[in-house]
């Protein structure tokens, strides 16, 4: 299996504070991978400074061998990097179709004086990109209306609309900010099984959540952070084990058992 | 050359004083207070209605009489600030900065042409003036009057930077400019702070507004125009949101002016001040003594 | 499918003919109605006042749709867009004086120079934040007038006067007040449609983006700077544009035209009109444009006015008194399902 | 789009009743030959600031023109008895508005124009009135611009910048002024003046510019100006801009030290000079055509003015009130409202008796001789100081 992501020690610090202190995973190709850790982390930071938001001060990330480290986001989204965000960044006054189309920036397909004529590559692009938001919402099974504002959605509905928007992005590479925050268990089920229907489409994912039993049942491998440090990285079973994570979570010189069941 | 620097530091201590308003505000809340050159307007405006209607007292009273009518301006412009706040800003705290913006364009717009439909648009000028003694100090030309409003801004500036740093208002001032929702957790009455920010600011620039007023002798309601662009010069200069940057930006702006304008030509001073209120954002937007903010995603 | 299922989401309780008014201003044949009305009214009413009034409201249009592009689409708060059209105006009648042409044949320097004050003024500037980014455009703007003013090839404080005509062959020029205001208006309902069109394009949707929330367009692989200059340069062209048809109209330019006063009435039309809905910001332009023409007794009070109204309506409506309501049909059913199961196949990705 | 299709048809039935109700009155489909009424008032447009800073000069110049209209109209009117119509529009001061009001006004069927205060807003009326081949009387603006323009329907009956940049000279040569700064607030008025005052004292040669230098009009300090000045260290100080700035430059130099004469131009005579630079106006001399108070004779008119309007009349009243006097005569030679027959009337004029003296008008259609005088502020009234000849 190729490597998708490479990252490699990867550093970030606010005025001294090292939010992410050496951070180093690879992604493979068609894996999933889940980030966990307390709050403050650093993984969202980690996220951040992977996809460009932040430049790290130390260092790099590399997408199937393009170093991409401290490049602009625009750039690194181009390399094949989608995400989503802790919490929700949609555009909320723009219609849901809208939002997907978002994703579609880089298919380019017409210009400026193509729409300013309104040519009939302007009309093709433009029903390409209807039919394929379409296509990206129908995906994620989304049922709720598609012409109106994002503002008009209920929470788990505007859920999956990141997710179709991130899609619509046909990226190698998928960071997913806590995608099952606020969803309930059927919601929490049906992401469960996006996320693997994205996976066969040749998407890699890297996800931050806190749902234990989701992040045990769908990732191959986890990273486990803490105080900005990769305190641990394996499969499931082997972080489970692993006293440093327990400490981590809890608290020292106490038993523990993660729940597998969500 | 002594000429210049002494024309800069005065006209620069009007910038500072005006300046201080703007930076304050940005600092606590963020808002690009473009009414806040109005202001200043409305101060000369205030002082210019009192003067007149006291008849010929003032002029028999001198100074004292000045100093009166500077203090009252100064709280009657401090609460047109307060109102202003509560009714044009409060309302949009949560709203897109593009809709507070313009918001304050609007807030200038309505004093001006306030002001202008009440007293009328010609220039007015002040019925009492301050006149004094000049001399000699190193080559340049220093009038009384000039060593007088000076000395009244530095005690406006160092009673108001004594206030932040001492008071608990103060306190709860630096507080909020660093972070917002924390000192609301924190219990610190956040409304009751920004109105005083605007009391304070307002009350500065409607200082600077009398004194100019008596300085200078004439007066209009398009007079905060310029004056408060180049006010956020200073600010921005200092690096806004910085009480001493406030300060000193009035000041370098002050000189820079000068010097600008005896090597580039008059015509081309105001030129001079926006090149670099431009060099200054792009290069270096934390001004000179501002600190480096990240801004988080 | 007309897509009224969803439509009738939207809260709105009105009586049948506020229904009716909304109707009509939400119909998509009121371009056209429009432009027809803008047509027709020189038959009305041809006096060379009425003329001047509705030429002059027509340019004002064009440089509020041009503003829009910049605030409306992409939000960013331009305090000196007059700047463009000052630059518009010089340099077409600079050109046309030098070389003796008309001024249709200084269209290409007016683009090469509108196209260069845009990068001029937003690459520096683009990068700052939106408020200083507003100051900062008021700075330029104010630049460009005084050294407008101080220069000896704008003519200085007089400007330039005697400027040529639009176009003239041989005897026919389209300088007669009515001909001029039917090229005018022909120009300007091209620029509207032009701009109202973009919107709804590619680039269109990446404005919004932009205005809706930077990082998210970013983290899209939209180059937000890339962006937020293709905005500034296309008002730049508007409002070059708009420069063009204006030293055309009034023959004499000079700076006092190009005050910080001009670019804040055409700010107020965006707003009022609705930031980002072409057509209220045509209506808001013909509001600000027109209604002093009517009310020439309270001009005095106009600005005062404009200027509580600005207030009112972003405390009470922040997105504009007519802003745009973004709705589009659902499901059309026309999609060729297997062309997109093509499409979206991993290869064709980038 | 049910709705939209219905309301469609509704706004076309609408503009089809519209259409029908008003008729054909100045339409593109009816005649729209405003002025070719024979029996009705002959009018006249007068575009002057109504609003903006400049409204005060405007109401002078509109009320002593209404002062003639009456008298005219009182003694029978123009044409064998056609009275006089004075149509007043506002520039504001600004170009657009200026087009906007000769629009109007041309719309409205004047036949000549007597307005034209600010040269800017002037100059893009030029063509306006040129294509309705309406004459036009300027009584206040007298940019070299409107000369250079030669339009044959242009006259000025206020002196030119050049006549009076000769006055300044004239004076500063008869009392041996050896070195001048020129001074101007950037605006085309008093750029014009500096820029024909420096061309024509470094041609005359006895005399030295000892700076040329421009200020930003609407501040409060000029400093840079002042110390600029100050170095330059010359006799004489012309500032040739509008009394706002005029005020504080006075008062800023005095206060600076300055001890040589200051000059104004006629943009800087109003009494508020003396009330924003105060004592320190004392003294300072100003070239400007005659006005009422400095003119012999001018007593009664003044008091007819005060009758009729309860307040003093100003700078460029006179003007005003000469250029519907002459209209009115070159109307009454003409024979006819034609503009082209007025335009010749007004050529022919020989020795016409104007307040500043028998008018003739030279081939670029100004006044022969300029009219300038030397005024002196005089306990805080400008007063004549010399009259030049």
């Amino acid at each position: 299996m190729s490597v998708v992501l490479g990252v490699n020690d990867l550093q970030i610090a606010f005025g001294g504070v090292k939010a992410v202190d050496g951070l180093t995973f690879d992604v493979h190709e068609k894996e999933i991978i889940a980030v966990i850790g307390p709050n403050g982390a650093g993984k969202t930071s980690a996220f951040n400074c992977i996809t460009g938001f932040y430049k790290p001060t130390g260092g790099s990330v590399v997408m199937e061998g393009t170093d991409i480290t401290g490049h602009r986001p625009a750039d690194i989204a181009a390399v094949g990097v989608a995400r989503t965000f802790q919490n929700l960044r949609l555009f909320n006054d723009l219609t849901v179709l809208d939002n997907v189309r978002a994703g579609m920036h880089l298919n380019r397909g017409q210009s400026w004086a193509d729409a300013i004529f309104h040519t009939p590559r302007f009309k093709r692009s433009e029903a390409a990109y209807t039919a394929e938001a379409h296509y990206w919402l129908d995906f994620v099974n989304f049922e709720g209306p598609r012409g109106v504002p994002i503002a008009n959605l209920s929470y788990g509905q505007q859920k999956q609309v990141e997710i179709s928007r991130a899609l619509a992005r046909k990226s190698k590479l998928l960071l997913l900010d806590e995608p099952a925050a606020g969803l309930n268990y059927t919601e929490k089920q049906n992401l469960l099984e996006l996320c693997r229907r994205i996976r066969d489409l040749g998407t890699s994912i890297v996800l931050i959540e806190h749902d234990m039993g989701l992040v045990m049942e769908l990732s191959e491998r986890i990273v486990v952070m803490n105080f900005g440090r990769e305190i641990a990285e394996g499969t499931p079973a082997e972080v489970k084990a692993n006293p440093a994570v327990i400490e981590a979570y809890l608290g020292k010189d106490e038993e523990v058992e993660i729940d597998d069941n969500a | 050359m002594t000429q210049i620097i002494w024309d800069g530091l005065f006209v620069g201590s009007f910038y500072a004083l005006i300046a201080l308003g703007y930076s304050m505000v940005y600092g606590i809340i963020k808002l690009l207070n473009f009414a806040h050159g109005d202001i200043y307007m409305l101060g000369a405006f205030i002082g210019f209605v009192m003067l007149t209607s006291m008849g010929g007292l003032p002029g028999a009273l001198g100074i004292g009489a000045l100093l009166v009518v500077l203090l009252v301006s100064m709280a009657l412009t401090g609460g047109a600030g307060v109102l202003i706040e509560r009714f044009a800003y409060r309302p949009l705290r949560k709203a897109p900065r593009l809709a507070v913006l313009i918001t304050a364009v609007g807030v200038s717009f309505t004093l001006q042409y306030g002001v202008s439909a009440i007293m009328g648009s010609n220039p007015r000028s002040y019925p009492v003036r301050l006149e004094g003694d000049v001399f000699d100090v190193l080559g340049a030309r220093i009038s009384l009057p000039q060593v007088l409003l000076m000395a009244i801004a530095a005690i406006l500036m160092i009673s108001l930077n004594t206030y932040i740093q001492k008071t608990s208002t103060g306190r709860a001032m630096r507080s909020i400019s660093l972070d917002m929702k924390g000192s609301l957790l924190m219990g610190i009455n956040v409304n009751s702070v920004i109105t005083r920010t605007f009391f304070i600011g307002s009350a500065l620039a409607g200082a600077a507004g009398v004194m100019s007023g008596a300085y200078y002798g004439k007066i209009d309601f398009m007079m905060g125009f310029l004056i408060g662009l180049k006010a956020f010069t200073a600010a921005v200069i200092g690096g806004i949101g910085n009480i001493q940057g406030a300060m000193l930006g009035g000041l370098v702006l002050g000189l820079l002016e000068a010097f600008g304008a005896s090597v580039f030509g008059g015509e081309w001073r105001d030129v001079f001040s926006f090149v670099v209120l431009i060099l200054f954002l792009t290069l270096r937007p934390t001004g000179i003594l501002g600190e480096r903010v990240t801004e988080r995603v | 499918m007309s897509g009224s299922t969803f439509k009738s989401q939207a809260p709105r309780r009105m009586g049948p003919v506020a229904a009716k008014v909304s109707g009509l201003l939400e119909s998509k044949y009121l371009g056209w109605i429009a432009l027809a009305a803008a047509l027709l009214a020189p038959l009305l009413t041809a006096s060379p006042y009425s003329l001047n009034v509705m030429t002059t409201a027509a340019i004002f249009v064009m440089l509020a749709a041009g503003l829009n592009i910049v605030v409306g689409y992409c939000g960013l708060l331009d305090l000196g867009y007059i700047a463009f059209m000052a630059v518009g105006a010089y340099t077409s009648g600079i050109v046309s004086r030098a070389f003796d042409l008309p001024l249709f044949f200084t269209i290409p320097a007016v683009l090469v120079m509108t196209i260069l004050a845009g990068l001029i003024i937003g690459a520096p500037t683009l990068r700052l934040r939106s408020d200083y980014l507003a100051i900062v455009t008021l700075g330029f703007g104010e630049i460009t007038r005084i050294t407008a003013n101080n220069l000896a090839v704008t003519g200085g404080p007089s400007g330039i006067y005697g400027i040529p005509k639009l176009l003239t062959f041989g005897d026919f020029s389209v300088h007669s007040p009515a001909v001029f205001y039917y090229v005018t208006i022909l120009i300007v309902a091209f620029f509207v449609l032009a701009s109202a069109r973009l919107g709804k394009s590619r680039l269109g949707r990446a404005w919004r983006f932009v205005r809706e929330d930077e990082d998210a367009a970013e983290a899209m692989g939209i180059h937000t700077y890339k962006v937020k200059l293709m905005a500034y340069i296309f008002g730049a062209v508007w409002g070059g544009f708009a420069g063009v048809l204006f030293a055309s109209h009034l023959t004499a330019i000079s700076p006092k035209t190009f005050i910080f006063l001009q670019s804040a009435l055409v700010l107020m039309a965006v707003v009022l009109g609705g930031m980002g809905n072409m057509r209220g910001v045509v209506v808001g332009a013909l509001v600000i444009s027109l209604l002093p023409e009517l009310l020439r007794d309270l001009s005095e009070y106009r600005y005062l006015a404009f200027g509580l109204l600005l207030v009112v309506a972003m405390v009470f409506r922040p997105k504009g008194l007519w802003p745009a309501r973004p709705h589009e049909d659902e499901r059309t059913g026309a999609e060729p399902q297997t062309a997109v199961d093509a499409a979206v196949s991993r290869g064709e990705s980038r | 789009m049910r709705i939209s299709k219905r309301s469609t048809l509704l706004l076309g039935v609408a503009t089809a009743m519209l259409f029908a109700t008003s008729g054909c009155s100045g339409g593109l489909l009816g005649g729209d030959d405003a002025g070719s009424d024979d029996t009705g008032p002959v009018k006249l447009a007068m575009v002057v600031p109504i609003s903006g800073p400049s409204a005060p000069s405007g109401e002078y110049m509109s009320n002593a023109a209404q002062l003639a209209v009456d008298e005219i109209n009182e003694a029978g009117g123009v044409l064998d008895g056609r009275q006089l119509e004075l149509l007043v529009e506002d520039e504001a001061c600004d170009a657009q508005q200026g087009v906007a009001s000769a629009n109007k006004a041309v719309s409205a069927g004047a036949v000549v124009s007597v307005g034209g205060y600010c040269s800017g807003a002037t100059l893009p009326q030029l063509p306006i009135f040129e294509e309705a081949n309406v004459p036009m009387i300027i009584p206040a603006a007298n940019s070299q611009d409107l000369v250079k323009a030669g339009k044959k329907n242009v006259f000025l009956v206020n002196g030119t910048g050049n006549q009076q940049s000769n006055a300044a000279l004239e004076y500063m040569l008869k009392t041996g002024v050896a070195s001048v700064a020129l001074v101007d607030d950037n605006d085309s008025y008093a750029v014009d003046i500096t820029a024909e005052t420096k061309r024509l004292i470094e041609e005359d040669g006895t005399i030295t510019v000892a700076l040329s230098t421009s200020v930003t009009p609407g501040e409060s300090d000029y400093s840079a100006a002042v110390r600029d000045i100050m170095s330059a260290n010359p006799e004489l100080v012309y500032w040739t801009g509008y009394y706002q700035e005029g005020g504080l430059i006075i008062n800023q130099l005095r206060n600076a030290g300055f001890t040589g004469q200051i000059m104004v131009a006629d943009g800087s005579v109003d009494a508020s000079i003396s009330e924003i630079a105060g004592a320190n106006a004392e003294g300072v001399l100003a070239t400007m055509t005659q006005t009422p108070d400095t003119l012999e004779g001018g007593g009664d008119w003044i008091a007819s003015y005060e009758d009729a309007f309860g307040s003093a009349p100003g700078p460029f009243s006179l003007q005003s009130y000469d250029a519907v006097r002459l209209a009115a005569h070159a109307i009454d030679e003409a024979g006819s409202t034609d503009g082209d027959a007025i335009i010749a009337a007004l050529e022919a004029v020989d020795g016409f008796k104007m307040f500043s003296g028998p008018l003739t008008f030279t081939a670029d259609h100004t006044l022969s001789s300029g009219g300038f005088v030397i005024l002196s502020v005089q306990d805080g009234a400008f007063a004549l100081e010399d009259d030049l000849s």
